[in-house]
């Protein structure tokens, strides 16, 4: 019997709940959101330059998330034939190297088929090829979209430069460094959505925290802790993010927190609202007077209470969490290279504004996501706050 | 005993017993020595305190066992404070509050004490916690609205008592006391009506079974067809449970209805104490008789007389010179403006604060 | 009331203190400051003066050089003693001087100053004339064809930032891949000074035109949807229902009752016009090549320009707070049950 | 009072007016009779959801749409039906003859507005005056419901004033138009007793004054009807239960419910030992029982009660009852 959470689910969730599925636009988005992001995980099962699974000599690798068998595999086969091949070449005893040795010539071809195979074994759609043309059996089951998102594709594009536009091939063209931009596109949204579901995490986390404390507590606490909300809120916090990823490489972890340290402030400021209004209310006083733990009073009392409303702004913070991390790579201060990311396909576009599809795919990605998002935002909240419109006729 | 030992401790002599007016023998339970309950005031660019509300200021009475005491008057006189101040929601400026309490001594003998419960610290008073409860006014704001019946009432019996198996069967037992049915435990206040709601905030307080229960107008936000049921359910629950009350309300009729003595407050003071039919029959204090004819009296043919009763109650930031009723009184004279009268006993019992008591 | 402003500005004073020293820190401790981007210039310079014979391992730099180099930059005090000094300048209104531009800062910023302010004001005040209509539409007919369908601008504007709406339409129509109508930035023409008066004018309007669309697209979602909320929520207060059984009409409820009510809350984001201006604006700026306080700010990180990083934090922050106290001064001169303690 | 034939002001028929909340039909007035003599001062008794504001409401036809809606009736106000009239003529109406106060005096004014600027809308609405002759005559208004020093307090803002005062505030806005009726929903609830009677003695002043307009208190307290009104009507769960003269009613109580709320009233006057109750729980909005609505808590229920709605029957001249009681064979209990 965990109460917290039977405390949670109370008829008056379930009513909302209920009332949020009943708006069928937001309902559907967060399907839809939800089941991309699902699915997301599974990415590299339908855009990757990694094989599924590769058969040779064989035996069968599962290559989907991490090719280092068969890479040991090829490897030690390529130093095995090739060291068979040269001590053969070099055999004293023989004094002219016969060239229709028939012993040598399979040596010579076993080295030269696996230092093929070593050379381009990292491309896996290049390995099909060789596996197509040596006609060994060996074989290469590709993903249906085999492009990865780092892979650099210069070799293939041939003659043409990158960026190169959408074709049959690369559905949405290439990068300015020849990547395939539909598979950064994916693997963008993966890494935007979960940057922004941890960055709201985190600044609520932060922010439920502060604000509670401040709101609950009251008097000096709370004067101490609005004169250090209002310091830290004053500092310009684009500018300062940027200034910190100026100064250390910033990585997933190192941005979060330091966009944490800002976002915050907003949570904070609210729920201190919300508390200091429920903290009035005769239940709260009640169980003062009972002797209730201030702790338990902060948990158990007034948290869910004012939970509720600081739900509804959580698709606002989750879609402002994708954008400010889109401006950050646009700038050039945010995820490194060579994160998979839209701000950073954006800022590309900016610089060649020729290749339309550098801009078009990134902005019709984010406008999907987001717009989704703030679909779920107006059924949360009209659900959470219904607002009751009537007039007088 | 140790945990007494610091503060707010003194041992009686004479076991806490007195010989009252009416020659029975009372026990006293609580007693309330000049108490004030301040609320600063801030203002200026570096927000000193300027001022202060002084909802409570300076208020002396005390409680017998057993008794209904009544606290009736306007808003803002400071009663509802006197209330969160004797369960120490609020916390008193000035004053004592003493409570009269039974210890074992080492020897195994019981010693009546008289402990200030002003002067607790959160630890040591826990267990006055569990002896003093409070009833709310608002049955919609006060029940937590997340926690299910059965949670509110026992909550106060984990945290006297920690979680015991039998806390379910006393929680049931107390809805059946209170007029509800024990399938309840399991619904949420939103699902009851306002009348149903303050059962349950009653079954709330007597559910560690306490010695003195503060009801701050318990029934002001209910129907007129539930209020008397809700009256008549607090006096059984009295005769059953041998609880003290102290009861707030605006309502004379109803305090009149219940109380065994009156206090009547204005701006923060008592301006009139005495039993219930003395106040009303023969008032003392002008305010009170100014009171009472206010009150509509449920009569076509005899409709209520009213005095002249000039304006309204002023703030309490900023309280009249004098004798706080003054601007109002119909009988004021210079002295009122300029010395504070002394609430004091006038008749056997009866307490007033006025400089010409029954005069008008 | 009055009390409340002049704490609200002696607040100013240490969070100033605390905002800029924080900042000063951060600087003086970060690898690739000034003094090593002068190294690493000095460099450059020798390896392509030495023909780089030696390679770039080789030229050592001498100590006395880095300890010039230290003193030039204000490095060779403790941090704590440079941030006195700074903020001694900073009172006697002395920012120092830029490091890229080798001007005082004060010079740089106020030249850049003014370009930033014509576009966040008239993005601004387009966001507000566009915005409050349409929500007050929107709450009057809520429900309706016109609701709906504007709600559908409502959620471009939540889906797409302004910056993002900037590049699509440069794009779009600034000559990227389709239509040349708009230039591609900046704010005059090559041939600004051989234009007539009113060819300049145009001239100005024409470069406006895209970066304050999404200067206004930046604030629309949001302010539109309060200010139709607060509208309808102000609707079903009880002094609405009074005035209607005093038979006012219907237009009188809203526009004279109801909106002043609802305008409290749209009042109290004017006073973040300040911080619009500048940080908000770096974005677009880029964007549209506008060489305003936000790209400004952009070139000083890179560069490490810190006097000029400085200056601009000073700026920002300072009216940052005073678009706050600016913004409790609306709600004052609005809402008369307002009186600030 | 009077026994000549006096004219009606306000004649209500079959009113219904109901509210959809969640998704349920809540039938707040069910089928409202009643009618409102000139210089009447008329009473409305009743505990909550009893659909005594909303009735007030539907008169003014100020029923906020959605939830509310009123679906049938007839209001007629002299000769006109109230119902009937064009949005246009129902505000000529509005705060010139038929006006109204509310219980919340503080939310009830215009917080941005001074009192005197409110004061004076009807008057320039409905007067044709002038912002200087509306001025004028609001400072008067002012005056005459006793706010001291008028002049001056014509500029303040409502949260300047008192409870109290709001309230006087509000009557002198309602009455500035010189309206043949006056709604006065619960207005003393949300004040002190000595206020309140203050308000009940201001506005039983106003009624002796304007012989011929009548003014609807809405209470849910009979003793300040006792203190002010001429005739009452009961309701319960959305349907007139009683209707009598109040001193007619305070003697000879009929139906069950207004008996029992009679009793339940703690006295000032004479101490009891233990209050008469009415068992059970006022029904909320969504669950008005079938039948009589009173059924579930009356004493004398029979079977009949349960299914068959009663007629409001006349008992006495001017007596009207609701009640299965008084209707053939219970008669004679």
């Amino acid at each position: 019997m965990n109460k917290r959470i039977k405390s949670f689910f109370s008829p008056l969730l379930i009513k909302r709940i209920k009332k949020f599925r009943s708006f069928k636009r937001g309902y559907y988005s967060l399907l839809i959101i939800g089941i991309a992001y699902l699915l997301s995980f599974f990415a590299e099962f339908i855009i990757n330059d990694k094989a599924l699974l590769v058969k040779f000599d064989g035996k069968k690798f599962v290559t989907l998330y991490s090719d280092v068998s068969l890479k040991k595999f090829i490897f030690a086969k390529a130093i095995e034939t090739k060291e068979n091949y040269f001590k053969y070449k070099n055999i004293p005893a023989t004094d002219t190297l016969n060239l229709s040795d028939e012993k040598f010539i399979t040596l010579k071809a076993e080295y030269e088929r696996y230092d093929r195979i070593k050379k381009d074994f990292d491309n896996h759609r290049v390995l099909r090829k060789i596996f197509e043309e040596q006609k060994r059996g060996d074989w290469v089951i590709l993903v249906p979209y085999s492009y990865g998102p780092n892979e650099n594709l210069l070799d293939e594009l041939g003659d043409r430069n990158p960026p190169t536009g959408p074709d049959r091939k690369n559905f949405l063209g290439t990068d300015d460094r020849g990547r395939d931009v539909l598979a950064r596109l994916v693997y963008g949204f993966r890494i935007y959505m979960t940057f922004s579901l941890l960055l709201t995490l985190t600044s609520y986390i932060i922010g439920i925290f502060f604000g509670a404390i401040l709101g609950y507590y009251g008097g000096k606490v709370d004067f101490l802790g609005l004169r250090f909300i209002e310091i830290w809120a004053s500092i310009p916090f684009l500018f300062t993010v940027m200034v910190i990823s100026s100064i250390m490489i910033p990585n997933f972890t190192i941005l979060i927190v330091i966009l944490s340290l800002f976002y915050w402030i907003s949570m904070a400021r609210y729920i201190r609202a919300e508390f200091l209004r429920e903290k009035s209310n005769d239940y709260v006083q009640a169980a003062v007077a009972v002797g209730v733990s201030d702790r338990k009073i902060i948990l158990s009392h007034i948290l869910p209470n004012s939970l509720t409303p600081a739900i509804s702004f959580l698709p606002f913070t989750i879609i402002s969490g994708i954008a400010v991390l889109a401006s950050l790579d646009f700038l050039g201060f945010g995820l490194p290279e060579p994160t998979p990311s839209w701000g950073q396909l954006l800022s590309q576009g900016i610089s060649n504004l020729s290749s339309w599809w550098l801009t078009f795919s990134p902005m019709a990605a984010m406008f999907l996501t987001l717009m989704l998002i703030a679909f779920i935002g107006e059924a949360v909240r009209e659900a959470l706050d219904p607002k009751i419109y009537s007039r007088m006729k | 005993m140790r945990e007494f030992k610091k503060r707010g401790l003194n041992l009686l002599e004479e076991k806490g017993k007195l010989i009252r007016g009416n020659g029975k023998e009372k026990e006293n339970l609580l007693e309330v020595k000049d108490l004030k309950t301040y609320f600063p005031v801030f203002g200026g660019v570096f927000r000193k305190v300027i001022g202060y509300v002084k909802a409570v200021d300076g208020v002396s009475f005390s409680i017998d066992k057993g008794e209904v005491f009544g606290l009736v008057g306007e808003t803002g006189c400071g009663k509802s404070t006197i209330g969160k101040t004797l369960v120490r929601i609020l916390n008193p400026t000035f004053g004592d509050i003493f409570y009269y309490d039974k210890v074992e001594l080492k020897s195994g003998k019981e010693q009546s004490v008289k402990i200030d419960i002003s002067k607790l610290n959160r630890k040591e008073l826990m267990p006055y916690r569990s002896k003093i409860q409070m009833i709310f006014q608002d049955p919609y704001s006060s029940l937590n609205p997340r926690f299910t019946v059965g949670d509110i009432i026992e909550e106060p019996l984990t945290v006297h008592r920690g979680k015991h198996k039998e806390n379910k069967e006393i929680v049931k037992d107390l809805l059946k006391k209170v007029g509800m049915s024990e399938e309840h435990i399991y619904r949420y206040p939103h699902e009851f009506s306002g009348g149903q709601r303050q059962r349950i905030g009653i079954a709330r307080a007597l559910s560690t079974n306490p010695e003195l229960i503060i009801a701050d107008e318990p029934v002001s936000a209910l129907d007129v067809s539930i209020q008397a049921q809700v009256i008549n359910l607090m006096q059984d629950l009295q005769d059953e449970f041998r609880v003290t009350y102290i009861f707030i309300s605006h309502d004379l009729s109803v305090v009149r209805h219940i109380a065994h003595r009156i206090a009547v407050m204005y701006l923060g003071f008592i301006m009139e104490m005495g039993p219930a039919d003395k106040i009303h029959n023969n008032p003392l204090n002008p305010y009170t008789k100014v009171l009472l004819s206010a009150v509509p009296r449920g009569n076509p043919r005899k409709k209520a007389k009213k005095p002249p009763l000039r304006g309204e109650v002023p703030s309490s930031l900023h309280k009249p010179s004098g004798c706080p009723f003054h601007p109002r009184c119909p009988i004021a004279k210079d002295i009122c403006k300029k010395e504070d009268p002394v609430f004091e006993e006038k008749e056997r019992g009866v307490f007033v604060k006025c400089h010409f008591p029954g005069v008008f | 009331m009055i009390n409340y402003f002049i704490r609200r500005i002696l607040i100013i004073i240490p969070t100033f203190l605390g905002v800029t020293f924080i900042v000063f820190t951060i600087t003086r401790f970060a690898p690739g400051g000034p003094v090593e981007m002068a190294i690493l210039r000095y460099r450059q310079m020798q390896m392509e003066g030495g023909g780089g014979a030696m390679g770039s391992h080789g030229t050592a730099i001498s100590e006395e050089m880095v300890e010039k180099l230290k003193k030039i930059y204000g490095f060779d005090k403790p941090f704590y003693i440079s941030y006195l000094i700074w903020l001694g300048n900073v009172v006697r209104f002395d920012l120092g001087e830029s490091y890229t531009y080798s001007k005082p800062v004060w010079d740089v910023i106020k030249a850049r100053f003014p370009i930033s302010l014509r576009f966040g004001v008239a993005g601004f005040l387009l966001a507000y004339l566009v915005c409050i209509p349409l929500g007050v539409l929107k709450a009057v007919k809520h429900g309706s064809t016109f609701d709906f369908t504007s709600s559908a601008l409502v959620f471009i504007g939540y889906a797409i930032p302004g910056w993002v709406a900037g590049i699509v339409l440069l794009v779009l129509l600034g000559g990227g891949s389709f239509l040349d109508i708009f230039p591609l930035g900046g704010i005059h023409s090559m041939d600004y000074e051989t234009l007539s008066l009113f060819g300049k004018f145009w001239d100005n309007i024409y470069h406006m035109i895209l970066p304050v669309f999404c200067y206004t697209l930046g604030s629309f979602a949001s302010l539109t949807i309060l200010m139709k909320n607060s509208l309808i929520e102000n609707l079903g207060k009880d002094y609405v229902r009074t005035a209607f059984a005093k038979g006012l009409s219907e237009k009188t409820v809203i526009f004279k009752h109801t909106l002043r009510n609802s305008l409290i809350p749209i009042a109290t984001g004017l006073g973040s016009v300040f911080s619009i201006v500048i940080s908000g604006a770096l974005l677009i700026e880029k964007v549209f090549n506008i060489h305003g306080f936000g790209l400004l700010g952009y070139n000083s990180i890179l560069d490490r320009d810190y006097p000029v990083m400085l200056g601009i934090l000073v700026f920002s922050s300072i009216l940052y707070m005073l678009g706050n106290i600016f913004s409790d001064f609306l709600y004052c001169v609005i809402d008369p049950r307002i009186r600030l303690d | 009072m009077g026994k000549k034939q006096r004219k009606e002001l306000l004649k209500v028929e079959n009113l219904k007016t109901h509210f959809v909340i969640e998704e349920q039909k809540a039938k707040a007035v069910d089928g409202l009779d009643f009618y409102v003599f000139e210089g009447e001062f008329f009473g409305i008794v009743g505990e909550s959801g009893s659909g005594k504001s909303v009735t007030a409401l539907s008169i003014l036809r100020l029923i906020p749409d959605p939830p509310g809606k009123i679906s049938s009736g007839k209001i007629f106000f002299g000769d006109k039906d109230l119902l009937g009239l064009s949005w246009e003529d129902m505000r000529k109406i509005r705060g010139n003859e038929i006006s109204m106060i509310f219980q919340e005096p503080m939310t009830s004014l215009n917080p941005v507005f001074t009192v005197g600027v409110q004061i004076m809308e009807p008057l320039i609405i409905h007067r044709d005056m002038d912002k200087r002759e509306a001025r004028a005559e609001a400072i008067k208004m002012l005056k005459k419901v006793g706010i001291p020093s008028p002049e001056l307090r014509v500029d303040d803002y409502p949260h300047q004033f008192s409870g109290g005062m709001r309230q006087r505030a509000m009557i002198a806005m309602a009455l500035c138009c010189n309206p043949s009726l006056l709604i006065a929903d619960e207005p003393t609830t949300a004040l002190d007793v000595t206020v309140q009677a203050q308000i009940l003695e201001l506005m039983t002043e106003i009624k002796n004054k304007r012989k011929e307009s009548a003014i609807i208190l809405i209470t849910h307290d009979l003793a300040v009807i006792a203190e002010t009104c001429d005739r009452v009507m009961v309701m319960y769960c959305g349907k007139i239960q009683e209707v009598a003269s109040t001193v007619d009613l305070f003697e000879n109580p009929l139906h069950p419910y207004t008996k029992g709320l009679m009793a339940s009233i703690p006295s000032l006057a004479k101490k009891k030992k233990r209050l008469t109750t009415i068992p059970g729980n006022v029904p909320g909005i969504l669950h008005f029982p079938p039948g009589c609505p009173f059924h579930t808590r009356c004493k004398y229920k029979m079977p009949v009660c349960e299914k068959v709605v009663p007629e409001l029957l006349k008992v006495e001249k001017d007596h009207l009852v609701r009640c299965h009681l008084y209707n053939g064979e219970g008669k004679n209990r």
